[in-house]
């Protein structure tokens, strides 16, 4: 079978031998010449005029309404012609487009990567996927010399490139904060200024900060709106929601957070996540928060890594291989 | 050179008239029928502008005939409202009206070379040429 | 996503109530916020949105309510949200928006 | 003439029309309908199958020939059903990714707008305008209580979101930079430091900053591989090049710059631009910088405002309303 | 319920051996001629995947005739390499070979159900089922 050449002369071949044949392999042959047309933008409305043409050259006595018909045809295919010049601009202008974000993705990769400390005692899982190419959650550590460690974890509002732009925003401001400054609620309080002066007023930002002590073995927090996280007591095989409430940043000028204080214990973890977690939709389903932890509870015996890309790997197949939101979740176990 | 006729727009008929006069003029012009089809198309376009956004307007004809090229020029000129953003009107891929690239992009699409001028209050006058190849 | 928000206004006096039925996120933010924030910035206005009818919120919907407070602060109106599902009702428990927006709880939204 | 109804069954009324009459008002209609058709994603080879329909039921004795050719006319309409469901694909797809792009666009203008400050004794223009939705060019005013009035003007290699996306790294650091610290050089260095930290080794940025000190009449500045700005002499209505050659940031992790210092006379001007501005293109041809002063010469009388605005709209117009690259132009006039 | 016939593919001849069967059965179950067509279409691209990608394999149809539903059901199976990413494959918009929406997307698009597993180097299972209107 000789492969089929692109050109209007060979349009006129491939009917002829349908008419004389009336076979499938010329049909084959005229689905490869139709994918070829397409690709070469070659509009449907000259398919038919080739078509017309083909036809008075094998049938000189075709009737004047068969030609006319068909002139009538060629007429109505003209938006077809245009619609398909339109779409090989588009798929450009796409992939174009596609492209540059990619860039953009890979850079706010660099720019929003972070390390997940070693921590004497601790053992810390975290995986964060964006929905699209871009995310807008963002979390980071930061271990000081003394051993403790910092945990930032905040999803900024909607998806996409605003979202990207507003994350930078918060990395950089984060990096900004003069060491000494570690506190929770202040570093909220300050973080809150900075979005409400530099974000449009429907854009606002949830944020999560905790800070480990392993000295003391406590864990200090503080929540500006954040999707609620979970401790998770071993002895007793139980979660417990860590309650911290606080306004979002962004949506007033100045506003306050409550610190609040846990002793961690041998074998306890604590979860920390973003609502791409907590609010997967299967179909039209939601599904509950109690869903939820039975999927962590489910992993929760393995080390810290391997646990948060179960859960992960869970809600990718429950949903189709197709989040709705970033999706975030860090689990820290003390392991001593 | 060559001849200048045109036909009025003032009702919805009056695109039929353009485009029966344009397709005369392309037949006789020896373009095909797939080039007499896009012209139709493209004198539509330009004559349900004016019959939609201006009101009244005429669609003029100009036949060129150079040493080295041949050709049909559609003129559309209106004292309508004019376009305000011309490149956004002119804005490639998806067109005007949330409709199919038809519109002015459309026109630029059937045609060999498109031209536009336009002040806001004043009106719009467009030139678009197809060539015999 | 092709699901829908329908807005119905009903005025009357300085009161003006939207009723909401549908799905408020990215794709129909823009519909509330164009018929939302015009009306905190009339003077002497109440606004009252109704969301009995609103099964799904997402933190876009929150960022139209955050907008319009802002601009009923500004303009000196007033902004209550009514009948919340629990659902809805969580998202401005979660965000704590629930201490700076007048959410009426006096009646629920049924699910 | 009634209008076209977007049924089959009309497309059978409107040929049966043509045949009768073959007359315009009937194609008319057809190309109407094929716009129709189109909007509502009415693939071509459904429109053939009506054809062949029509046909037959117009002329039951048509030639099984005919119908034949029509069925192979149809098989190789499919793949321009395919690029026609494609095509409202992608229009959707990228109608939503380009209102995600106006959406950061619109947050970049929030972030990065400055004031231009009053400074006593000096008239300031300025105006940046950017090729595509966002800027990689960035401008910004920093007066203090002394009344000194700094000026960085950065430019970011490429266009578009990434550009964008680094160009609020700057914003962000230059926020968070101590007040005491507000010598160019030292400026410079920092953001070397930081612009080296976070982004990719194949992304650089070029900038200018400025201190302008009205006590003392003078004008510190460094630059960090930025489009050299001019001065105007006044008195001779001359230009001249403001030069200082420093390392583009992120080239290396640390580099020094060197920190010039001018002394400002009345009626002298400094201007600062991108090279967007001195790297216009009309068609093939490149804008010689020679041309560029021409230009601003031109307009130089005039307040800076109106000054800066003016060259813009020139080299807007020369350019067809298209610019190739962000457009960032500042004019400093002492006016005492 | 149903028969369950197969051509093996592995040469390019095979592939029109696959549409012709499949037409058959399209036509006896009442498809008209333009699901016809797009049935052809898609058993066509379903081995021709098979033939350059994977070498072998085969195309079995099953007719599917329930109360509430009839049609035709395509399984292409080959145990060739896999397909590694299958979301990107699937991937919307614009296909796989820089070339027009046909390849997998484009089965999908031309028939009402579309199914597809995949493990990287144990081969591929795909099922298309088009219903009869
Ligand atoms: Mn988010
Ligand atoms: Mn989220
Ligand atoms: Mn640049
Ligand atoms: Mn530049």
């Amino acid at each position: 079978m000789e492969s089929v050449k692109l050109d209007l002369e060979n349009y006129r071949k491939l009917l002829k031998e349908y008419l004389l044949t009336n076979d499938e392999t010329a049909l084959y042959q005229a689905e490869q010449f139709s994918k070829l047309s397409v690709q070469h933008n070659i509009s449907p409305e000259e398919i038919i005029h080739v078509h017309i043409e083909a036809l008075k050259e094998l049938y000189p006595e075709l009737p004047r309404e068969v030609s006319d018909s068909l002139n009538f045809l060629l007429e109505a295919m003209i938006s077809y012609g245009l619609a398909l010049q339109e779409y090989q601009f588009l798929r450009a202008k796409q992939s174009e487009l596609e492209s540059e974000i990619s860039v953009a993705a890979n850079m706010q990769k660099t720019l929003l990567s972070t390390v997940k400390p070693d921590i004497k005692g601790l053992d810390i899982g975290a995986i964060s996927v964006p929905a699209n190419s871009m995310n807008g959650d963002y979390y980071h550590f930061v271990a000081d010399k003394e051993g403790t460690l910092g945990i930032a974890l905040a999803d900024v509002i909607g998806k996409g490139i605003p979202a990207a732009l507003a994350m930078s925003m918060i990395k950089y401001s984060m990096d900004s904060f003069p060491e000494n400054q570690r506190q929770p609620s202040m570093i909220l309080e300050n973080l809150n200024r900075v979005v409400e002066r530099n974000v449009d007023p429907s854009m606002f930002i949830t944020m999560f900060y905790g800070l480990y002590n392993p000295e003391s073995e406590t864990f200090s927090y503080a929540s500006a709106g954040h999707e609620p996280g979970f401790y998770y007591h071993a002895s007793k095989d139980k979660f417990e929601e860590i309650e911290a409430r606080g306004l979002v940043l962004g949506a007033t000028e100045h506003t306050t957070y409550q610190q609040f204080v846990n002793h961690i214990k041998k074998d306890d973890c604590i979860i920390l996540l973003t609502d791409g977690v907590t609010e997967c939709r299967v179909g039209d389903r939601f599904i509950e928060r109690d869903e939820v932890l039975q999927v962590i509870k489910d992993y929760i015996h393995l080390p810290a890594q391997e646990a948060v890309d179960s859960v992960y790997k869970y809600f990718e197949r429950l949903q189709d291989f197709h989040l709705r939101d970033d999706f975030t979740l860090i689990i820290i176990r003390k392991k001593v | 050179m060559g001849f200048n006729p045109c036909v009025n727009i003032r009702k919805e008929w009056d695109i039929v008239g353009a485009r029966q006069l344009g397709r005369e003029h392309a037949k006789e012009l020896g373009f095909g029928t797939v080039d007499q089809a896009r012209i139709a198309t493209a004198i539509s376009e330009l004559a349900r502008n004016i019959y939609l956004y201006a009101g009244t307007g005429k669609i003029c004809f100009e036949v060129i005939n150079q040493l080295d090229k041949k050709g049909l020029k559609i003129i559309a000129v209106d004292k309508g409202p004019g376009i305000r953003d011309i490149s956004q009107v002119m804005q490639d891929g998806y067109s005007t009206s949330g409709g199919l690239g038809a519109g002015l992009p459309g026109v630029k699409r059937l045609m060999d070379h498109f031209e536009i001028r336009s002040e806001s209050g004043e009106g719009t006058e467009i030139e678009a040429i197809k060539l015999v190849r | 996503m092709n699901i829908n928000l329908d807005v119905e206004m009903i005025e009357q006096d300085n009161m003006t109530t939207l009723v909401l039925s549908g799905e408020i996120d990215a794709y129909t933010a823009p519909v509330l916020k164009e018929a939302l924030l015009p009306l905190t910035k009339q003077p002497n206005t109440e606004v009252i949105v109704d969301l009995e009818k609103v099964n799904y919120m997402d933190s876009t919907g929150l960022g139209v309510f955050i907008s319009a407070l802002k601009s009923s602060k500004e303009h000196s109106t007033s902004l209550k949200l009514i009948q919340l599902q629990d659902r809805v009702h969580r998202l401005f428990k979660i965000t704590s928006l629930d201490s700076i927006i007048t959410i009426d709880t006096t009646v629920r939204g049924g699910n």
